[in-house]
Formats: C-alpha cells, sequence, structure tokens
C-alpha cells in the first residue's frame, strides 16, 4: 500500500471560522481522488495548505514518504506536486508556448542563465509543444494566453502543470466556469492522464467528478464526513444529508 | 508601425553617434555636454527599466545606485587629490567599483525591500536611498552637501583621455550599446523569462517550482550595478560629485524617463531619457515663443514656469500614453497598452 | 539625568508625533479606502498652509482662518480628484506615482504664479502665543499644546466617522468591494469624491497648523511628504490606529535621537566623531526604523484588515 | 587638461573675431529661480536690473545683456546652465551664485573656459584657498568671515558662554567653524540639525534652555530662519537668552517674521542704512522700484554688476583683454554699496564687517540698523592657501 499523500489532523482558523478541521486523508499513488463539498467546506483552504501558500495551524502534510508541512512552495513543486489554479492563473502577457515552457525550465536545474535566448532553446521548447498537445493546445502555442478563450485557458494551466513533471496533480476546479462542450474535453484529457498521475480533483461539477475519480472524500466545514468509492459515496445517508440532499430529495 | 518604429530608433541612434562630430563641425560644443548627460541618463534609465520595466518592481530609489557609482569616482579624486594617492585616479578601478559597490548595495537592500510588496516596495525603497542620502551629506570628508569637484578625471592612461569631451561622448556612447545588449540578451535568457514572469504572475511561477524572490534579487543587483556605470560616467561627464544627484527627486525623475520612453521596451528608456532632457532643454524656450506668439507681457519668464506645463504633460501621458514613445511609435494609444 | 527635560522632551516627541499624524491621517485614509498613493498630498498641505497665510492676512483672525481653510481645501482636493484623479482608481501604484508627481511640479509653480515666490507667515493667534508652566520649570508654548489638542480632536474624528457613521461603513464596505456599495444604491463616485476631498481638508489642517511654527513656502509639502508615507507605511496602509501609533512612534525616536545621541555618542566617542555621527544618526534614525519594521513586518505594524 | 588648453586657445580666438563694438556684452547671472529659495533669486535678479537701469544698460560703450538661468538648488543643473551660457550663449561674465555647492560645480565649467566669473554670494573655502584664479572675483564674503565676526562680536560683548545650532550640511558646518575660530568663551552645547526636512526645533530648544547659556548662535538661512525666529520666540527664549544670527535676520525673513526677529543681532559686509552715496542710490532706488528693502543678496549683485562694468569701462568695451580687465577689476574702485573695500591675493574682499540689529523704524517697516563696526578691513583666513600673489 502505497500512499502519495497523506494528511493527518490538519487544522487552519481564520479568526473565529475554522476553514479545516482535524482533517485526515489519503490519497493512494495513481489514483483520482476527488474532495468535493458545498461552498465554504474549504476545499481551497485545503489546497491551499498542500501546495504550502497557506501555513497550517497543526497538523502535518507527508508527500512522498517525507514531510513536507514546513517546505516553502516551490520546494513542494521541485518534488513533484503540481497545481492548477481554481481562477484562470496563467501569465497573461506570454505565449501558450512560453507559458509551458517557463513551467518546463523550472525543473531543468537553477534558471540563473544568463545569455543564451530561452525563445529559442529546444530543450524547454520541445516539452513545452508535446505538454500543449497532451491538452489538445498543439495548434495555439503562438498565441498569448490572454487571448485565449476561458477553456483554453484551463487547458493552458492543465499544461503547465504537466510540464513541471509532476508526481501528483493538485486540481482546484479544473471545470469552473466552463461550457458543457469544453468541460466534456477536460474531462477526457483527464481520463488520459488517469493511470500515470495521483490526482487530487476538487470539482463542483458531479457528473466530472463520477466520471473520474477512484475514490471521494465529502468535506464539510473542514472535516471530512465521508471517503470511499463513488457507489458508496451516492448512496452514504450522511453525505445524501448533508450535501446531496436536495438533489436525492428530487431523485 | 514597426516600420516606423525600427526606423525611428535607428535614426535616434545614429544620430546619437554623431553628436560630437556635428557640434563641433558648427562650433556648438555645448551639445556635446548636453547629450553626454543624456546618454548618461540613458543608461541609468536602462537599468531601472530592468527591475520597472521587466520586473514590475517599483524602484523609487535608484538615484542611490547613481549616486554611489559617482561617489566612487569622487572619492578616488579626494584621496588622490589630498593623500597623493595617484592610484585612486585609475579609471579601470573606477568603473570596476562603480560596477561592484552600487551592485552589492542593492543586493543588500533588495534582499530586505523584496520581502515587501507593492507600496511597501516603493517606499523602503525610498527610505533606504534616504539614508544613504543623509548618509553623504553627513559625510563631511567628502564634502558633505558641497560636493567634491574634480580637477582630475578617471585616469584611463594611453588608452583614452575623459577630459576630451569627444572622448567622455564616445565612451558613454560605447557604455550605452554595450549596456542594452546585455540588457537584450539578459531580458531574453532563462533568468529574464524567470524575472518577467515573477512581474506577471509572480504565485503562478512559485507554483511551477520557482523560488522567485532569489531571481528578482540578482535582477535588482544587476539593475544597481548597471546604474553606477552611469554614475561613474556622470561623475566625468559634470566633474563633480554631490548629494543632490541622489535626492529622491531625482529617482522620480528615473522612473519618469522609463515611462516617458516606454517600459519593458528595449529602447524605451533611451527614448525617455533623450525626451526628458529635450523637454528640460527646450520647454521653457517653447513656452516663451508661445508667450509671444500670443503676444503676453513679460515672456521673458514665462520659461521659468515649465514645470508647470511639464507636470499636467506626465499626467496626460499616464493617462493617454501608457506605452510612452515607444508605444505611440506602434501606434498603441490608450490605456492599456 | 534632567527630569524636567526629559518630560519636556517627551512632550515635544509626542508633539511632533502628532503632527505627523495629522499629516499622514489624510494620506492613510485616501490610501486606504480608495487604494491611491497621492504625492500631491504634500502640495495639499502647502496650499492649505497658503490658504491659511491668506485668510489669516484677510480677517485677520486665526480662527476665522480656519473655517475658510478647511472647506478651501477640501474643494481644491475635489476639484483634483474628479478631474485628475477619478481615472486613476483602477491604474496601477506606478501610474498613481507618476501622476501625482506631475501633480506635484504643476502645485509648486501654480502657487509661484498666484502667491509669489517670497515666503509668507502666520503670526500665532494672539490668545494662543503666551507660554505655560505645566510644572515648576517646565515651560510649554500654548500654541504647541493647542497642536497636541487638534490632533487627538482628528484623530477621535476619523476613528468617530470610520468605526461609527453610515458614511463610515460605506467607507469601509467601499474600500474592501466597490461593486456591492455600488449595488446598494450609493453613488461611489460621488463617496470617493468626498473621502479625497477630506483627505485633502486633512492634509490643509496639517498645514494651517503647521503654518505658524515654520514658513510658508513652495516645496514645503515634499519634505514632510515622505514623512507621511514614512508613517503610514510603518503603521500599516490604511490603518488609522496603525498611522497614530508609528507617528507617535516616529516623533518620540526622532526628538529622543536628536536630543540625547549626541551626549551618547560623545560619551563613547570623541567629540569630533560624536559632532559628526550624531547628526547623521538623527537624520536617518526614521528611515532605519522603517527598514528594520519592514523586514520584519513587511505589511507594516497594523495590517489594514484590523484597523 | 589638453581640454582646457584647446577650448581657451579656440575661445581666446573666437572673443577677438567677435568683440565687435556692435555686439553686446553678455553676462550670465545664475541663480535659483524656483521652489522655495526663489525669493533670494528675485531678489538678486532685481538688484542685477536696477543696476542695468542706473547704468543704461552700458558697458564701456557696448549694450549689455544679462542672461538669467535658474540653477533649481541643484549642482547639476546649475553646472548645466553655466555650460549653457559659456559654451552657447559664449558670455562675457558669469555671475550670481547663492550656494557654495551650486558654484563648486560650476566653477571648472567658467574658469579657464574665457569667461571671468564673479559670485555675489557665495564663498565656499576651497576657492578662497587652494582653488582661487585670476579670473574669479567675489563681491560678496568668505564663508566664514561672517560667523568670525560674530564670535568677535560675542568677545566684544563680553558673553561667557554660548549655544550654538546650524543645519547639518557643509555651510552650517563652516558656520559653525567660523564662530570657533574667534570666540573665546565657552561653547555650551552644539547641534546640528537635519537639513532640509526638520520642521520642529522645540528638541533643540529645549536643550538649549536647559544650558543656561548667555547667549544662542544661530545660522539658518532663507525659509528655515523663519521658522526658526518663529519657533525661538514661541518657546519664549526670546525674552531670556540674546540670539545672534548670520545669514538668518535680513531684508527676505524680516518681513515675514516681524516682530518676533526685532532686536536680534547679525553680522554682515553691508547694511542698507551705510551712508554712503553709491548705497543710498541703491537703496532707495530698490525701495522705490520694487517697494521693500533690498537684501544683502541684492546689495552684491548690484555690485557684481558695478564691479564688471569697471572692467569692461577700462578696456574701453574690449572685452578680449582680459588682463585689462582683472587689473581694473582688482582695484575695486567702482564704488561699492558697502563703501571701500580693497581685493586680497585671492581677489576676495578685504572689508568691514557691521553688527546689525533688527527694528521696526519710524515708517513701520522691518528693516536692520548698523550697530557697530566688528571688523575693519578683514580679510578671511583661507587667502594664504592661494598660490596667487
Amino acid at each position: 500500500m502505497s500512499e502519495a499523500l497523506t494528511i493527518e489532523g490538519l487544522v487552519k482558523q481564520f479568526g473565529g471560522l475554522t476553514a479545516t478541521d482535524h482533517l485526515s486523508l489519503s490519497v493512494t499513488k495513481g489514483e483520482v481522488h476527488a474532495v468535493i463539498g458545498p461552498n465554504g467546506a474549504g476545499k481551497t483552504t485545503l489546497i491551499g495548505q498542500l501546495t504550502g501558500e497557506i501555513t497550517p495551524d497543526a497538523g502535518t502534510v507527508r508527500f512522498a514518504g517525507r514531510d513536507v508541512t514546513g517546505l516553502a512552495v516551490h520546494r513542494r513543486s521541485m518534488l513533484g506536486l503540481a497545481r492548477s489554479f481554481q481562477i484562470t492563473n496563467v501569465l497573461a502577457d506570454f505565449t501558450a508556448r512560453a507559458n509551458v515552457a517557463l513551467a518546463v525550465q523550472a525543473h531543468q536545474g537553477h534558471s540563473f542563465r544568463f545569455w543564451r535566448k530561452a525563445a529559442t532553446d529546444q530543450r524547454l521548447i520541445g516539452p513545452a509543444e508535446e505538454h500543449l498537445a497532451t491538452v489538445g493546445l498543439a495548434d495555439r502555442a503562438g498565441v498569448t494566453a490572454s487571448s485565449l478563450s476561458h477553456g483554453e485557458q484551463r487547458q493552458l494551466e492543465l499544461a503547465m502543470a504537466l510540464a513541471t513533471r509532476p508526481a501528483m496533480l493538485l486540481l482546484d476546479e479544473p471545470m469552473a466556469g466552463m461550457g458543457p462542450e469544453d468541460s466534456a474535453r477536460m474531462v477526457e484529457i483527464l481520463k488520459r492522464l488517469k493511470g500515470d498521475l495521483t490526482i487530487l480533483l476538487v470539482e463542483h461539477d458531479m457528473d466530472a467528478v463520477f466520471a473520474l475519480a477512484d475514490r471521494i472524500t465529502v468535506l464539510v466545514y473542514g472535516r471530512a464526513i465521508a471517503t470511499g468509492s463513488p457507489e458508496q459515496i451516492r448512496n452514504d445517508p450522511d453525505v445524501r444529508a448533508a450535501y446531496l440532499g436536495e438533489e436525492s430529495a428530487d431523485a | 508601425m514597426q516600420m516606423i518604429r525600427v526606423g525611428f530608433i535607428a535614426l535616434v541612434m545614429l544620430a546619437l553617434a554623431v553628436v560630437p562630430v556635428v557640434a563641433n563641425a558648427i562650433d556648438e560644443p555645448f551639445y556635446v555636454s548636453l547629450f553626454t548627460r543624456m546618454l548618461v541618463l540613458a543608461i541609468a534609465a536602462s537599468s531601472l527599466n530592468l527591475v520597472l520595466g521587466y520586473g514590475g518592481m517599483v524602484s523609487f530609489g535608484h538615484a542611490a545606485y547613481l549616486g554611489l557609482g559617482s561617489y566612487v569616482v569622487g572619492i578616488g579624486f579626494y584621496h588622490a587629490a589630498n593623500d597623493g594617492m595617484d592610484w585612486a585616479l585609475n579609471g579601470w578601478m573606477h568603473l570596476a567599483l562603480a560596477i561592484i559597490i552600487p551592485g552589492l548595495a542593492a543586493l543588500l537592500i533588495g534582499a530586505i525591500s523584496l520581502r515587501t510588496r507593492g507600496v511597501y516596495f516603493i517606499m523602503i525603497t525610498l527610505a533606504f536611498s534616504q539614508m544613504l542620502y543623509y548618509f553623504f551629506i553627513g559625510l563631511e570628508r567628502y564634502g558633505g552637501d558641497d560636493g567634491l569637484s574634480l580637477w582630475y578625471l578617471s585616469d584611463f592612461g594611453s588608452v583614452m583621455d575623459l577630459n576630451d569631451d569627444s572622448q567622455l561622448y564616445y565612451l558613454a556612447y560605447g557604455l550605452l550599446l554595450l549596456v542594452l545588449f546585455i540588457l537584450y540578451r539578459l531580458v531574453n535568457s532563462r533568468f529574464g523569462m524567470v524575472v518577467r514572469g515573477a512581474k506577471s504572475n509572480e504565485r503562478r511561477l512559485m507554483a511551477v517550482g520557482f523560488p522567485t524572490y532569489r531571481y528578482r534579487l540578482v535582477a535588482f543587483g544587476i539593475s544597481g550595478a548597471i546604474c553606477g556605470v552611469a554614475g561613474f560616467l556622470m561623475a566625468n561627464q559634470s566633474e563633480f560629485v554631490s548629494t543632490s544627484e541622489m535626492h529622491w527627486v531625482h529617482s522620480g525623475d528615473l522612473i519618469v524617463m522609463v515611462v516617458l520612453g516606454g517600459m519593458g521596451t528595449l529602447f524605451g528608456p533611451v527614448l525617455g531619457a533623450v525626451g526628458f532632457l529635450m523637454l528640460e532643454q527646450y520647454l521653457p524656450e517653447l513656452m516663451e515663443g508661445v508667450c509671444h506668439i500670443i503676444g503676453g507681457s513679460s515672456c521673458g519668464i514665462a520659461g521659468e514656469y515649465w514645470k508647470m506645463v511639464f507636470g499636467p504633460l506626465l499626467i496626460l501621458i499616464v493617462l493617454f500614453a501608457r506605452g510612452g514613445i515607444d508605444g505611440l511609435l506602434q501606434g498603441k494609444v490608450g490605456r492599456n497598452v | 539625568m534632567n527630569w524636567i527635560l526629559l518630560i519636556e522632551q517627551t512632550l515635544n516627541g509626542l508633539q511632533l508625533g502628532l503632527l505627523l499624524f495629522l499629516l499622514a491621517a489624510g494620506l492613510t485614509l485616501v490610501f486606504g479606502i480608495m487604494d491611491l498613493v497621492n504625492l500631491a498630498h504634500g502640495s495639499l498641505y502647502m496650499v492649505g498652509a497658503y490658504f491659511a497665510a491668506t485668510f489669516t492676512a484677510w480677517t485677520g483672525s486665526f480662527v476665522l482662518a480656519v473655517v475658510l481653510t478647511l472647506p478651501a481645501t477640501l474643494l481644491v482636493g475635489a476639484v483634483v480628484e474628479v478631474v485628475c484623479l477619478r481615472t486613476l482608481y483602477d491604474r496601477d501604484h506606478l501610474d498613481q506615482v507618476l501622476a501625482t508627481f506631475g501633480l506635484i511640479l504643476f502645485f509648486n509653480e501654480l502657487v509661484r504664479l498666484v502667491w509669489g515666490p517670497a515666503g509668507l507667515s502666520v503670526p500665532l493667534p494672539e490668545f494662543l502665543s503666551n507660554s505655560l508652566e505645566l510644572a515648576p520649570g517646565l515651560i510649554y508654548p500654548s500654541y504647541r499644546l493647542a497642536i497636541i489638542i487638534a490632533s487627538l480632536l482628528a484623530a477621535f474624528f476619523l476613528y468617530w466617522l470610520v468605526a461609527r457613521t453610515r458614511i463610515g461603513m460605506l467607507i469601509r464596505a467601499g474600500a474592501s468591494n466597490r461593486e456591492m456599495v455600488g449595488a446598494l444604491g450609493v453613488n461611489i463616485r460621488f463617496l470617493f469624491t468626498i473621502v479625497f476631498g477630506l483627505g485633502a481638508a486633512l492634509a490643509g489642517l496639517a498645514g494651517l497648523m503647521a503654518a505658524p511654527i515654520s514658513t510658508v513656502e513652495i516645496g514645503m509639502g515634499e519634505n514632510v511628504l515622505i514623512l507621511a508615507f514614512v508613517v503610514i507605511v510603518i503603521g500599516g496602509i490604511g490603518s488609522i490606529r496603525g498611522a497614530f501609533v508609528s507617528a507617535l512612534l516616529i516623533g518620540l525616536i526622532d526628538t529622543v535621537g536628536r536630543a540625547f545621541l549626541p551626549d551618547v555618542i560623545g560619551g563613547f566617542f570623541d567629540d569630533e566623531f560624536a559632532d559628526a555621527a550624531a547628526p547623521a544618526l538623527a537624520s536617518m534614525s526614521i528611515y532605519l526604523l522603517m527598514a528594520v519594521i519592514l523586514a520584519f513586518r513587511p505589511e507594516g505594524l497594523f495590517s489594514a484588515r484590523n484597523g | 587638461m589638453l581640454k582646457r588648453t584647446i577650448t581657451l586657445a579656440a575661445g581666446a580666438a573666437m572673443l577677438a573675431t567677435t568683440a565687435m563694438a556692435a555686439d553686446p556684452v553678455k553676462i550670465g547671472f545664475v541663480t535659483t529661480l524656483s521652489k522655495g529659495p526663489a525669493v533670494l533669486g528675485r531678489d538678486m535678479r532685481d538688484a542685477a536690473d536696477l543696476a542695468m537701469e542706473h547704468i543704461g544698460a552700458r558697458m564701456g560703450g557696448r549694450d549689455v545683456e544679462i542672461i538669467y538661468k535658474d540653477d533649481e538648488i541643484n549642482p547639476g543643473i546649475g553646472k548645466k546652465v553655466t555650460d549653457e551660457l559659456v559654451q552657447k550663449d559664449r558670455v562675457d561674465f558669469v555671475t550670481g551664485y547663492i550656494w557654495s555647492h551650486v558654484l563648486l560645480a560650476s566653477y571648472k565649467s567658467v574658469i579657464g573656459n574665457g569667461p571671468m566669473l564673479i559670485s555675489a554670494n557665495a564663498g565656499p573655502s576651497q576657492i578662497a584657498g587652494e582653488l582661487c584664479n585670476e579670473d574669479f572675483f567675489s563681491t560678496s564674503w568668505q564663508n566664514d568671515q561672517t560667523p568670525e565676526a560674530m564670535g568677535e562680536v560675542l568677545n566684544q560683548l563680553g558673553i561667557k558662554s554660548i549655544y550654538v545650532m546650524a543645519p547639518n550640511y557643509a555651510a552650517g558646518k563652516n558656520m559653525v567653524a567660523g564662530v570657533e575660530r574667534t570666540y573665546k568663551g565657552e561653547i555650551l552645547g552644539k547641534d546640528f540639525t537635519k537639513w532640509p526636512d526638520q520642521i520642529d526645533f522645540s528638541a533643540e530648544l529645549a536643550k538649549a534652555r536647559a544650558a543656561k547659556p548667555g547667549a544662542v548662535f544661530v545660522f539658518y538661512p532663507g525659509g528655515a530662519g523663519v521658522q526658526f525666529l518663529k519657533q525661538y520666540a514661541q518657546a519664549g527664549l526670546k525674552e531670556t537668552i540674546p540670539l545672534y544670527t548670520v545669514f538668518t535676520v535680513d531684508a527676505i525673513s524680516l518681513p515675514v517674521v516681524k516682530d518676533l526677529a526685532v532686536g536680534s543681532l547679525a553680522t554682515q559686509m553691508w547694511s542698507p542704512d551705510l551712508d554712503n552715496a553709491a548705497n543710498r542710490k541703491f537703496v532707495d532706488g530698490f525701495k522705490a522700484k520694487y517697494g521693500r528693502f533690498p537684501s544683502f543678496y541684492a546689495a552684491q549683485s548690484y555690485d557684481a554688476i558695478m564691479l564688471i562694468k569697471a572692467g569692461v569701462d577700462a578696456v574701453n568695451g574690449d572685452t578680449s583683454d582680459k588682463a585689462g580687465m582683472r587689473a581694473a577689476m582688482k582695484k575695486a574702485d567702482f564704488g561699492s554699496v558697502r563703501g571701500d573695500y580693497t581685493y586680497g591675493n585671492n581677489n576676495f574682499p578685504i572689508q568691514n564687517f557691521y553688527l546689525r540689529e533688527a527694528i521696526k523704524n519710524d515708517a513701520g517697516e522691518y528693516t536692520v540698523k548698523t550697530a557697530k563696526t566688528v571688523f575693519t578691513a578683514h580679510q578671511d583666513s583661507y587667502h594664504s592657501k592661494c598660490p596667487m600673489n
């Protein structure tokens, strides 16, 4: 049994509000583990603590067998923990290719290289274009990121995350703001990645979650109220009460 | 538009290349010193452009590095003149120290300042430059705020003689070209991509694994070092070093030059420095002329109020010509270019 | 140690700190609420002082001059906001720095054109021109006490305005969420004009309070502007409480440094060194303080959210 | 100095060919015309204009033109406009210069490049000493002389102890050094205050009060002087400790501070009530034309134009005859508003210094009156370092 990521007793409070409440969770290597929950359940706070942008008040985060709780953002990235952002977060005035090339560059040693032109460096451009192809943006490589459509920017996000050669992906609502067509394409892309990568997926789109996830954890008010296979979660009475309540009432 | 832009920039650079020749031909040596000043400030503005234009770090204290560079020359001269230490006039040593000392100072100041963001960064860089300003005012030995008159300039032996205005001019011109070439390589290198990326979206860069702080810091240090070169030239051009070049308003002037010319473009700061000094030189005359044309009285003093026009002009540039001169050449008018 | 002198110097530091608070209050208000870096704050301070000089000369009364100066600077501020600064809110700080830098140049020349190059003077109001003996041997000018009281009143007024009134509520809401306030049916543009005018009036108040103890001259605002920025940056931008605390801190450190540093350094080193080092160190002290505080607390002592 | 010799030769050749009687004599005037100290620059310019009026804008049979330039109190700008005057406008004389640092920065641009330089105010020790030059003249003083006179005043008045305050910059330190050189009593305390942005002197004034000195000596030029005088009076010190100043109470600050400065004592080499024909013509003319008393800045500027006229007159307008002009100027017999004086080897005046008291006269105007003569024919202490004879 190999765990890619283990969270134990994680606590984070903002003023009086407990965003993460003694949360424990583990993600097995190679699985797609979805975290769902109503708005304000503390999903984005959780991602922030996993990437290192937010320091937890208590608890530990272990990744690839080591304690990373106090590690800086860029160090975790070096260990192979990559993320995509909930709100599209690309370098707006760079081309798609340059965006991904920068992510590639991050994992080719230090960047105190002052002389050679980066834009024509095949060691950067080659992998960058590969990753763009993986997410279906091969023909948009030369377009400035800000000119890409919303869906394309989400795909670019993913390409940048992939370019860091991660062992594990943290996807913060990759389908946010997408139309059904774009969502479907993203699900296809993620399906292709499944197996090679461990993925922690935070998502509102239930169709996508149930289509992709191997296991699901339900978060309410910062606590995990249930973890299990999609089937188990679908039938869990607590979950139905707390989260799926309305939908199941309709059904 | 691109053609016009390239043509214009080439024209400016070419025109700058022949200034001493023309000035001496028409027997107007004043233009040599005026344009040397432009070249010097163009180097200083280019150095600021690296952090401001490419790196998004609004340093409001770059006059400090300019001042440090010029004090290298001044202090060397002082000891040569007063303590008989002739070697202290060595130009190569001046140049090297004018790169190293401001560069180290910038690294030190940057190391603290880059922990802050936004307005805090603007203000802390300002605070550090004010600290240096007061420090040199208190340094009575080197003239305090009286400054130091340089009776001997940096000595390059038989290689060149900076007392010759034309030679000094071409040294400044050569150094400007060199600085521009270095900056060109720098901003397009892997290092440059990180610095520019951090301007665009630092959070994203950290997420993909860049320790952005140290790249920004190195950029800041390089910028300070280049600015020191400008200081070295400025001391030799004005044959004088003084604390007033370190005053915060001077840091503001440098920012104005960068923005006037066009931030984050290679030649923008050059155009900005030329434009700024042209305005400083000719706006008063222009105003006097306009005053005469509209038949005003006591036009002789109209030019003294040139800043009353320059101030609003600056506001208009910020509001409507955000890309500066370079942006206008590309046909970009309006807000977010 | 001479205790009377120590008390007097503490009082001096307090008074300087409160004057600095007055200077910085308008700046931090505008900064915190509208996220606008206003370098021209010093110019408004200068304009306030010139108004005070003119109105005192016209009416012959300092009190009447105060009554006229405050609305006058408020009006100047409002005009500047409407004509020039309104379009700068959604711009980055660099744009704001540059545009307001331009305003400084403009105001300096405008003042020279209107009032001439000669400095003006505001005489002390008659009823405040004496000194009080606060304790045996502790003589203090009553105008200095008036500065202390006026600054404390201004601080209290700001606290009351921001924390206790409907306008304050809108201001706070507008600072965090402009759209929301707009949705409440409040004219956000008008609100901002009022806030900026208020900031200008505070600058004017500082200018007129400082006028009787200083020279009313062109460029008088540029030096104090930097001090005001140091105050609000140390305090935490946008935090009135932070500005208050840091102004007092700076006032005390600056005064105590000037008062006792030469003796302290003179105790350790020879006189010549002390003569050279003490004033330089005293000049640099507040910038050192700022660098140290920002090195450990990059957002100042009080972050705006709690202030 | 290759450049110097080349430009000097070129300059001489140029002067010889262009100095036709038809061309006006050109005088460049560098002073501060913007920012706070613009008020000093205005006084200087007004005085120079008045001098031009009095001489009918003619010297040695030629018309005279003055070109004014603003130095913005910045040595870099001062140097730039001086270069422009010398190289572009090709003036015959450059004068003005309020500030030591501006003069020092500009000095090299003039000396050796053709024109003659006449300082109408600044008198840094370097130029009085090792940097002295035959083409430089001062119509003012060497910086240290005025405070030296003040130190002597304090001795003569039998003041046992003083407290000293000045801004922490070069001129401030010179002024203090000057007093220390001549004053024989005890200096109880010394404060160098922050320059230029100290708004409050209460900390230093409290120390001065506590030290209980026989007198307070200060140097605060321009706006800072107004500020200091006000705070000194407000602290209640005006009634308790006599105040002695240099370059602080003058025709610029007096109308601003009025009664607060009345009674304070200052040393100066000129006073508006000095009784000589030239001074009466100058002061009356100035008051009639501008409606205010002239300051010493004005007096020195007026003298600078008159000194230049003496030089140009002596060579009948042939400004290429620099030796002739130098010799004539060195005589200092042009009728200075300060009365007769002579030039030392360094071309700085050897002159009287007076103690002036600030008063309110019968007409209700604020001005100064001469209380006594402190020094007669006083020479600066740097002249021995000047290699000229």
